[in-house]
């Protein structure tokens, strides 16, 4: 099952891409399970997933939390805490 | 309605139309935000910022967006609700964001343009990164706008 | 800044300047009020207003909403308030009222904005009165901006 | 000693006058005496005061309660509760 992983601010400059096409394996069940596969592909990637607590993840554009499965989303993004203007 | 673009904002005269398409709504509560030219560090003092880049999330966005003010028309008595949040490169002076809530009622349109700018802040894909001179820092989360978004959170 | 004026208010612009005025808050909280084209009435049912005429009290006008303000400014950390309400004949669609606090906190722009909105209502000295066709009734106060501007009182 | 007195809004149109300076008796005073002898003077101002929950005053234009005394105050103001937009 091919899933589109999106990457975004400091995340996608330390995997070193903002978007890849990966087929991750089937006991990959959970977003954290996707995560621990994940860190195995480069060092860039385990770097990038150092520290979970600052990494947020949406399945298909909706926020969920690490446990959630995966099922039948197309798109996963990571990215770091949301921030916006400093008011 | 919601809006996401990289184009300057112009709050007053997006306000105006607004106020010109909701004529029998006799409360408008509106939220502006604007780039500062200087940055908060953590010892108190303070640096000029040259410019300020806000990364989205195509597509997530807007759906947060509606999302949020879907649920604020929820819970409040609305007219209308508008939403503009611009991304890309900012200079200090530009508005970033500007929020718009109509009502007959003064209450219901305070309360949900604050609690939309308090959803919009923990839970809209915006990242941040200000440039000063040849430096430029992702900026991290607040846990005060945490604390802020939660006063929402409702028991069903 | 407090502004009592029969001219028309030109919200959007106001706005704006008020914006460039205070380039270093980040967060700008505003209310506008504008007239109806109708009135409610005890039955809920309503009729259509064809102009308002709010009469003051010129002089007490000006000092109430300074003493207003300079409270608000009291109550929380604000860059500038801005208020600008109109007297006199005035047509649907109108703006009556505006109101814009611009803070470093959104928090404290929000709550200052509702504060003289609150205070406004019950203290400033308008009386309202309305015209629809060859009728035109004075306005009575409402138990409900009595309750809302209690809220508002401190045990110091 | 003379006063301005001035009404507004309805208790204007019931006394018929917007303004006036007035020599209250020594014995007026507090608000309340004041009024007590205001409800003398003609069946316009006694129709403007028959209910005084419907009155507010203002000395020297600042709000005030009924029981405050006039002292050296030069403007005395009386109108309905205030009303401002619908919102």
């Amino acid at each position: 099952m091919s899933l589109t992983v999106l990457y975004f601010a400091w995340v996608k400059e330390k995997v070193g891409t903002g978007e890849e096409q990966l087929s991750p394996p089937d006991n990959a069940k959970t977003v954290s399970d996707f995560i621990d596969w994940l860190e195995t592909q480069s060092p860039a990637h385990a770097s990038a997933f150092s520290d979970r607590n600052q990494i947020r993840v949406a399945l298909d554009q909706l926020h969920v939390p690490f446990e959630t499965d995966i099922g039948d989303a197309k798109e996963i993004a990571f990215f770091p805490p949301v921030t916006g203007g400093a008011w | 309605m919601i809006k996401v673009q990289s184009e300057p904002l112009n709050a007053g005269e997006e306000i105006n139309t607004f106020l010109t398409s909701n004529p029998n709504s006799g409360g408008i509560a509106t939220f502006i935000g604007q780039v500062r030219d200087f940055q908060e560090q953590g010892s108190g003092e303070s640096a000029s910022v040259a410019a300020l880049e806000l990364e989205h999330y195509p597509g997530m966005t807007e759906k947060e967006l509606e999302r949020i003010s879907a649920e604020a028309q929820k819970r409040w008595t609305l007219d209308a609700v508008l939403v503009i949040h611009r991304h890309g490169r900012m200079s200090p002076g530009d508005t970033i964001v500007l929020v718009c809530t109509a009502s007959t009622h003064r209450g219901d349109a305070f309360s949900a343009c604050e609690f939309i700018m308090d959803w919009l802040k923990t839970q809209a894909p915006f990242w941040k990164r200000e440039h000063s001179g040849t430096d430029s820092t992702w900026v991290d989360a607040r846990e005060s706008d945490g604390t802020r978004a939660k006063r929402w959170e409702k028991v069903d």
